[in-house]
């Protein structure tokens, strides 16, 4: 039944484009389509995850091929926010995209194959099907991003992620074949024990690394990201970063629990890239003055998240700590649902700000929180729910990691691996702290204050169907955030096929429920306390903002976005060598002088792109090669025959 | 019982606590000083003004101040201030106490951005900066506790009885003086702040109130009396034995955390404020500190 | 009934030859095609052998290469239509009639069992080719025609002296200096090594330097550059398959000589180097049509690489003929209407394609991600089997090259390509001039349609004419 | 094998020396119309009795390759006027010196392949691989097109001495002997081209398409 349910949500949201293709009129029928799709595909996913397996297979004409999906608790519990965010898209582009605007066809077309076929992803049984769907995302993502080429900065984001998207391809084409060489087979089959101690093995750990790390964005392979969900249109940033970038999270999974015990030196490999990611995302976010950049920036701090906890729940496991590995697998996919839920959350009104004030530069909106007060309330939603705190998803979550940071300590012998996973917690503490700063800044400089821009200024709220495309993701946040107990079941049951072999993991809701208390407690609390100053203040007099008598501030003496983020900038300069333009005033009396600033993305503007300038500037030298003078053709044609014949003689 | 004998500890005690630190600084200097109940009267004097609010702001300009009273309340809830165990006691606590205070900061920085004055945005750079680093030295602390209680929930972290005192003082010593130094952060008291003054441009804390007035500004008063209550609460629990009897123990506990306000008076008459520049080396010195006591109790 | 596959392009040559006016000799090019493909598909569909003579006869070798020549043929004609009716002003006699006669021979290939008609027809695809090269009459292309037809002509002269050289193996093994492909096959056995492995470098160099495998390709860039689009479709797709299949033929003998060993040494050697050297070539290619003859390079590459593999490595190479031959009409013929509309195939002068004529410029995108393997496209299933073949034979090292060198090939072409199509089309008023007509483009989409049936449903007669081919190579 | 053969193969790789060290074109296609009358009368002396199709073939042969073709080139010499110097890359001695080397290596190769008990003493394989050896150096040391085309002959001249062995399948030659004509014709065809295009044969013209 799920199967079905599912495979019908992928196929309506693969054709959910061709009639807006077809005719201009017909838009509204794609918008029907992509939702019907998605809520369909959401309901199989449930099913799947609350009913047991279900499988479906069709023969395929292809050497090796078989159009077989199978919906696991692992599958479903991946495949169901991607058919939400499908449907949430869908909605949110009927306006933010109207059929009137230019490429509409073009954009919702490869929406629904991008969104179908990711969940297509989640879903293969066999491994070519995956492979196929794989690289079906991954091209009708580019072509998303590429929707207005016209703009060099689209041109080269497209590019940059094209190339490193192809790059994962390829090294998917290895480990697929790998995998076959294991097993015999394309099917995800587990792997004879022992396999992770092979060298095969290693290569095949080695490969999913890069290609899963460069799929999710995972730092040092982060580089196509930013610019790429900064490219895209919104709605097509939520999708990619809410869950296009969890394909990487998935097939790591999906590999880890095709072997019994991987060594531990990839699960620290995974810990260590996980800690390093979130908190220098993090770091490199802060840095941004382009919102969606910053959100970018702020998916590779997730990941991070995530990846550590699949590092925390491999080694204990190769350890032999359940208790643990349970932990860090339930926390690191716990959160792979919250960061799809505000994450698209986030970008959905991030874009509706975008669309109403017509620039991406935080320091130019500020005052939209009066103009368009539900799209604030949305994005501070999901400023909470990212940064952590209670009461929503977002630390329950972090929650778990930190617990199982702590049992680390608690229950360990000296030594052994728990003194790794200690960084944890510090760790998460310093990325849980940035990312509040980042948020407050972002949200206070874009929705607070005084508007920057004329086009700020006269801002309006979007219309209904794209407020309405962020409350299902406001319910999850809140939901998951509020009684996270009741999740509990589905967790261990997805967590159960990560790790089968783990004892099955009953502990989570009785470890979740005192949080769903105290959860509901400060709710309550705090909205009766806010409400209830609001009420006593409703008859207050409004004057001026004060400012130390300043009789006359100006939109200019705000703080910007950029000086908000100085002072963590300057303390990761070591990392993020920030760009510094303009002169400094220096007499008593100074010149007018403009000042700019700007982070480069280190990996990228820093290290690849010389690198790649240099050994294109030496292939340069083969082209003597190819000289133009066919005397020198002829003779390497001589040469190679007297070489050969040389050779057939030995 | 428990529940409510604490609450009703912290929710009338905890404005005396500025007073007997303002009553230190006066009698160290050689002055009277105003009397010990001032801060009561301040508030009673605040909540009946009414209020200004700015044009520019929204409802999450009074947000900030009902978090600032709210989160410590909550916050209470979780530590054992009167009997061994805390009314909202339950495994990792110790996290939700920690992102509770990260959930006010939230509010209050958000309200002082929404009045789009440059000083407050200025605080607001400087606080979420400076919590930034003051947090992983409260976690390190916490690590460290959770290696010598073997529990990760506050109320069996909090009572350190005799024999881990013989086991791990070296840790703990460490771990009190560090968070000792978080306290004078995330109060705003000197070296890191001047709570005495709001008009000055080196604030962190206290300029991000400069728009409040009236009952909301007295919200933020009491709120920071009860932030300090609590922080000098935490410090007290590590450094008390527990007797079993409630009583007993609230009284132990506010004791303690009389004396640390005047530790706190004597540190604020003894030393000017630091340099901005110097605050997060100060800051990252109390980090290693902590960090130097896990690795201790890891030996 | 073989037999017309031959006759009936050669009639037709003769027709177009001696019809007076240029407009209607398009069409009969178009005719005959079809003719031509509706034969192939009769001979196919009831297995014929061919004559009853042992010199010309079908076995699945030859029927694969027949249909694939006969349906990229058939697209190429019904654009050429569209294309000539461009080019009105120039005669088109000669170019038809040579069309025509390249069809013939390209069938005279596919059929002959015979290793001296298998050169002959080689040596005849070479020079109605080069005729077609000339087709623009310009200095540039003179020179690509004449290098083309010297270097063409050294490369099968060192073939006909291969073939001498197993004649003259076969009677001292055989008895008889019999070039019979049976007969060769037959008494492998007895043919001795020296002259069968000598035989072989010559006749690898001659057929190798036909189908352009590094680094005998020097003559492609410049032929693939300065011929019409379609002509360059047809070389690449056609002849090079042509030449291949020449090649496969010899391999088989060397193979059943008991030389497989040195034979597929030899073969990998060359698939790798190709690859590196289109690699080497495209990173930074500023000429969109060059570009295509180094990915040109690279197939032919990958092909020998597949036979050098060997097992399961033939048919991954045999289904990667078809793909790359489909697929390169794609590229070649969309590429043409790029090059006519913006009167360059220069970076320079050409950029957002997808802006002043979608159709063509974003069936040369999909042939850019079809050859460079990505599903739903044919080239995605062949490359891979490729690579499954390399790991089930633990050639490892040889996988892992062949992904690098397919990630570097990636990013080269994909630099040129997407600067090509995206951004803004510069600001000339002529160039708008040219239309996309239905001739123009519905042949290439069709060849695009059969690319994506190879990468989604391959017909299941296919598949078994693959395999026969495939055992018939010692394959599986 | 009587002795007369090899002598006649001896001629020709000296016939190889001539047209590679002379300096004028002319001459050189005269060398190699030389070769092919030699190439032309070689079966009798290989063949003991004559049969038709020796005879045709031998007719055939002398006459395509003795006469046609150096006709064609002298044609196509006359009709581009052009000055009759070779113009090498490389010069007259290396070339020989190199040339030299060239037939001693396809002594040593040809010894590795076992001959008929028939051809034990021929020199059919050397002389065919020296010949085809000095083709390649005529195609690639010298500037104009037209001599590059002789060097063309030469080398189709040492694929024919070997084909001489398998004289049996006479038919195969025929079909060789019609390429080659066709093919030396289209290359003329291209010359005049090229001269009417570049009004020159010097190859220099001819690399404007590279990298």
């Amino acid at each position: 039944m799920s199967a079905i349910l599912v495979i019908t949500g992928v196929v309506l949201c693969m054709a959910s484009g061709l009639p807006s293709l077809a005719t201009r009129r017909a838009s509204a029928a794609t918008t029907v389509l992509i939702v019907a799709g998605g809520a369909i595909g959401l309901i199989g996913a449930v099913l799947g995850l609350i009913g047991g397996t279900a499988g479906l297979s069709l023969p395929w004409h292809i050497p090796g091929g078989a159009l077989a999906i199978r919906v696991d608790a692992l599958s479903a519990f991946f495949a169901a926010p991607v058919f939400l965010l499908a449907g949430a898209g869908g909605l949110y582009a009927d306006r933010y995209w109207p059929a009137a605007r230019m490429r509409a066809g073009y954009v919702r077309a490869f929406f629904g194959l991008m969104t179908g076929a990711l969940a297509l992803v989640m879903c293969a049984a066999n491994t070519i099907l995956f492979l196929a769907a794989w690289e079906i995302v991954a091209v009708s993502s580019f072509f998303l991003i590429a929707t207005e080429h016209e703009l060099a900065e689209s041109r080269s984001a497209a590019w940059i992620y094209v190339t490193a998207s192809h790059v994962a391809t390829l090294a998917l084409f290895a480990i697929v074949v790998l995998l076959h060489g294991f097993t015999h087979s394309w099917a995800f089959v587990p792997l004879a024990p022992g396999s992770g101690a092979l060298p095969a093995g290693h290569a095949l750990l080695c490969l999913a690394f890069i290609a899963f790390g460069i799929k999710a964005g995972l730092m040092p392979f982060h580089i196509w990201l930013p610019g790429a969900h900064a490219a895209a249109p919104s709605h097509v940033s939520a999708v990619m970063s809410g869950v296009g970038i969890k394909m990487g999270v998935y097939g790591l999974v999906r590999l880890l629990s095709l072997f019994d015990a991987v060594p531990s030196a990839f699960g620290t490999t995974l810990l260590l890239a996980g800690i390093a990611s979130s908190i220098l995302g993090v770091a490199f976010a802060i840095a941004q003055h382009d919102l969606k950049r910053l959100l970018a920036y702020h998916s590779i701090e997730n990941i991070g998240i995530i990846v550590t906890g699949l590092g925390i729940g491999a080694l204990a496991q190769t350890h032999g700590q359940p208790l643990l590995a349970v932990l860090g697998y339930a926390g690191a996919l716990l959160h792979v649902w919250n960061h799809g839920l505000f994450k698209a959350l986030l970008f959905l009104s991030a874009g509706a700000a975008i669309h109403s004030a017509h620039t991406r530069e935080i320091d130019r909106m500020g005052g939209l929180g009066r103009r368009m007060p539900w799209t604030a309330a949305a994005f501070l939603i999901g400023a909470v729910a990212i940064t952590g705190l209670p009461p929503l998803n977002g630390f329950v979550s972090e929650w778990l990691l930190y617990v199982a940071g702590f049992t680390s300590i608690t229950c360990s012998p000296h030594g052994g691996p728990s003194l790794l996973l200690i960084l944890v917690v510090p760790a998460l503490a310093l990325t849980g702290a940035l990312a509040l700063a980042c948020f407050v800044k972002a949200f206070g400089t874009v929705f607070l204050g005084v508007p920057r821009s004329t086009a700020a200024a006269d801002a309006r709220e979007v219309p209904a169907t794209m407020r309405a495309a962020m409350a299902p993701l406001i319910l999850g946040c809140a939901a998951i955030g509020l009684v996270p107990a009741l999740f509990g079941p589905l967790l261990g049951r997805a967590v159960h096929a990560a790790a089968p072999r783990l004892p099955m993991a009953a502990t989570l809701t009785a470890l979740l429920q005192p949080i769903q208390t105290s959860a509901l407690i400060i709710a309550g609390i705090a909205i009766a306390a806010v409400l209830s100053l609001l009420a006593l203040t409703r008859r207050a007099a409004t004057a001026l903002t004060w400012d130390c008598g300043y009789a006359a501030p100006t939109a200019r003496m705000q703080y910007t976005a950029s000086s908000t983020a100085r002072g963590v900038v300057g303390l990761f300069g070591w990392a993020m060598r920030p760009v510094i333009h303009g002169p400094r005033p220096f007499t008593i009396f100074p010149f007018a002088a403009a000042f700019e600033s700007h982070v480069p993305d280190t990996v990228l503007d820093r290290a690849l792109l010389p690198v790649l300038r240099g050994a294109r500037w030496v292939l340069g030298f083969a082209r003597y090669f190819q000289h133009g003078r066919m005397q020198l053709y002829l003779l390497y044609l001589g040469v190679t025959l007297v070489a050969l014949l040389a050779w057939s003689a030995r | 019982m428990t529940a409510v004998l604490q609450l009703l500890l912290v929710v009338l005690t905890a404005p005396l606590l500025l007073g007997v630190i303002t009553r230190t600084k006066a009698i160290v200097a050689g002055r009277s000083g105003p009397p010990l109940l001032q801060a009561y009267y301040d508030l009673g004097k605040l909540l009946r003004k009414d209020t200004v609010l700015s044009s520019t702001t929204t409802w999450v300009f009074l947000a900030g101040p009902a978090m600032a009273v709210v989160v410590p309340l909550l916050a209470s809830l979780l530590l054992p201030l009167a009997g061994p165990r805390a009314p909202l006691a339950f495994t990792g606590d110790l996290i939700l106490f920690v992102y509770l205070f990260a959930l006010s900061r939230f509010f209050t920085t958000v309200a002082a951005l929404d009045t789009g004055s440059a000083f407050e945005g200025m605080g607001v750079a400087r606080e979420v900066t400076f919590a930034a680093l003051a947090e992983p030295a409260l976690f390190f602390g916490l690590l460290a506790l959770a290696r010598i209680s073997g529990s990760l929930s506050l109320s069996q972290l909090l009572t350190v009885d005799g024999n881990s005192w013989h086991r791990a003082s070296a840790a703990l010593v460490l771990i009190i003086a560090s968070w000792f130094i978080v306290l004078l952060a995330e109060n705003s008291r000197v070296p890191f702040d001047d709570p005495n003054t709001h008009l000055e441009l080196t604030m962190i804390h206290e300029v991000m109130v400069l728009d409040h007035s009236g009952p909301a500004f007295g919200l933020i008063l009491y709120g920071s009396a009860l932030k300090l209550f609590v922080f000098s609460a935490l410090i007290a629990d590590v450094a008390l034995p527990r007797t079993g009897n409630p009583l007993a123990d609230a009284a132990a506990t506010l004791g303690a955390v009389l004396g640390i306000c005047v530790v706190i008076g004597l540190v604020e008459s003894s030393m000017a404020r630091l340099r901005l520049v110097r605050v997060p080396q100060l800051l990252v010195a109390a980090s290693l500190v902590a960090g130097f006591a896990v690795v201790l109790v890891l030996r | 009934m073989a037999v017309y596959l031959i006759i009936v392009p050669l009639i037709g040559a003769l027709a177009a030859f001696l019809l007076p006016s240029d407009r209607p000799r398009p069409w009969i090019v178009a005719i005959v095609a079809m003719l031509h493909l509706a034969l192939a598909a009769v001979v196919i569909a009831n297995g014929e052998v061919g004559l009853a003579s042992e010199w010309l006869r079908f076995d699945a070798l030859g029927r694969l290469v027949l249909l694939v020549v006969s349906t990229l043929f058939c697209i190429c004609a019904l654009y050429c239509i569209g294309y000539l009716r461009l080019r009105a002003e120039r005669p088109n006699r000669i170019f038809c009639t040579a069309l025509l006669f390249f069809l013939a021979m390209t069938s005279l290939v596919a059929l002959a069992q015979h290793l001296t008609i298998l050169w002959v027809a080689m040596e005849a695809t070479t020079l109605a080719t080069a005729v077609l090269l000339y087709f623009n009459q310009n200095q540039r292309s003179l020179e690509a025609t004449w290098k083309y037809l010297m270097i063409g002509s050294v490369g099968i002269a060192l073939a006909l002296l291969g073939t001498l050289f197993l004649a003259y193996g076969a009677r001292l093994g055989i008895g008889e200096p019999t070039l019979l492909f049976r007969d060769l096959v037959k008494g492998a056995a007895h043919l001795p090594a020296p002259w069968v492995r000598t035989a072989f470098v010559f006749l690898l160099v001659g057929y190798g330097t036909k189908m352009g495998l590094a680094p005998l390709h020097t003559w492609k860039p410049d032929a693939y550059g300065e011929a019409p689009g379609v002509v360059g479709a047809l070389l690449a797709g056609g002849m090079t398959t042509c030449a291949f299949l020449a090649l496969l033929r010899v391999y088989r003998i060397a193979d059943a000589a008991g030389q497989g060993v040195f034979a597929r040494q030899l073969l990998v050697v060359f698939g790798l180097l190709s690859m590196a050297t289109a690699a080497a070539f495209m990173v930074g290619q500023r000429d969109f049509k060059r570009l295509l003859a180094y990915s040109s390079v690279e197939h032919m590459g990958i092909l020998v690489l597949g036979i050098g593999i060997g097992g399961a490595g033939i048919f991954a190479a045999l289904l990667h003929t078809v793909n790359n031959a489909l697929t390169k009409g794609v590229l070649f013929l969309a590429a043409g209407n790029i090059h006519r509309a913006f009167k360059s195939k220069r970076l320079e002068d050409v950029t957002g394609a997808l802006r002043r004529l979608p159709i063509s410029a974003g069936l040369f995108l999909a042939g850019f991600f079809a050859i460079t393997g990505s599903p739903p496209f044919g080239p995605f299933v062949s490359e891979l089997s490729v690579l499954t073949a390399a790991m089930d034979a633990h050639r490892y090292v040889v996988g892992a090259l062949y992904l690098i060198l397919l990630a570097v090939i990636f990013i080269g072409m994909g630099s040129t390509v997407l600067a090509v199509v995206q951004g803004e089309p510069p600001e000339d008023a002529e160039g708008r001039s040219f239309r996309e007509s239905a001739f123009k483009t519905v042949p290439i989409i069709v060849s695009l349609a059969l690319v994506v049936m190879m990468g989604v449903w391959i017909p299941g007669w296919i598949l078994t004419l693959l395999h026969a081919a495939a055992r018939l190579l010692g394959g599986s | 094998m009587p002795p007369i053969a090899d002598s006649i193969l001896i001629l020709l790789l000296l016939t190889n020396f001539f047209i590679l060290g002379t300096a004028n074109i002319r001459s050189a296609i005269r060398g190699v119309a030389l070769q092919g009358l030699l190439l032309g009368v070689l079966p009798f002396f290989v063949e003991s009795q004559a049969t038709v199709r020796l005879v045709l073939l031998v007719i055939a042969t002398a006459a395509i390759k003795g006469a046609v073709i150096p006709g064609l080139l002298t044609k196509a010499l006359r009709d581009v006027h052009i000055r009759h110097e070779v113009e090498p890359y490389l010069g007259f001695v290396p070339t020989l010196f190199l040339c030299a080397a060239g037939t001693a290596l396809a002594l040593l190769f040809a010894d590795h392949l076992p001959l008929a008990a028939a051809d034990r003493t021929g020199l059919f394989v050397p002389a065919s691989l020296a010949t085809l050896f000095s083709g390649f150096l005529g195609l690639t040391t010298r500037r104009k097109a037209i001599s590059q085309v002789t060097g063309y002959l030469v080398l189709e001249n040492g694929v024919y001495v070997f084909g001489l062995l398998l004289y049996q399948s006479m038919i195969v030659e025929v079909g060789v002997l019609l390429d080659l004509l066709v093919g030396i014709f289209v290359m003329g065809i291209v010359l005049n081209h090229i001269q009417r295009e570049f009004s020159s044969l010097d190859t220099e013209r001819l690399s404007r398409l590279r990298e």
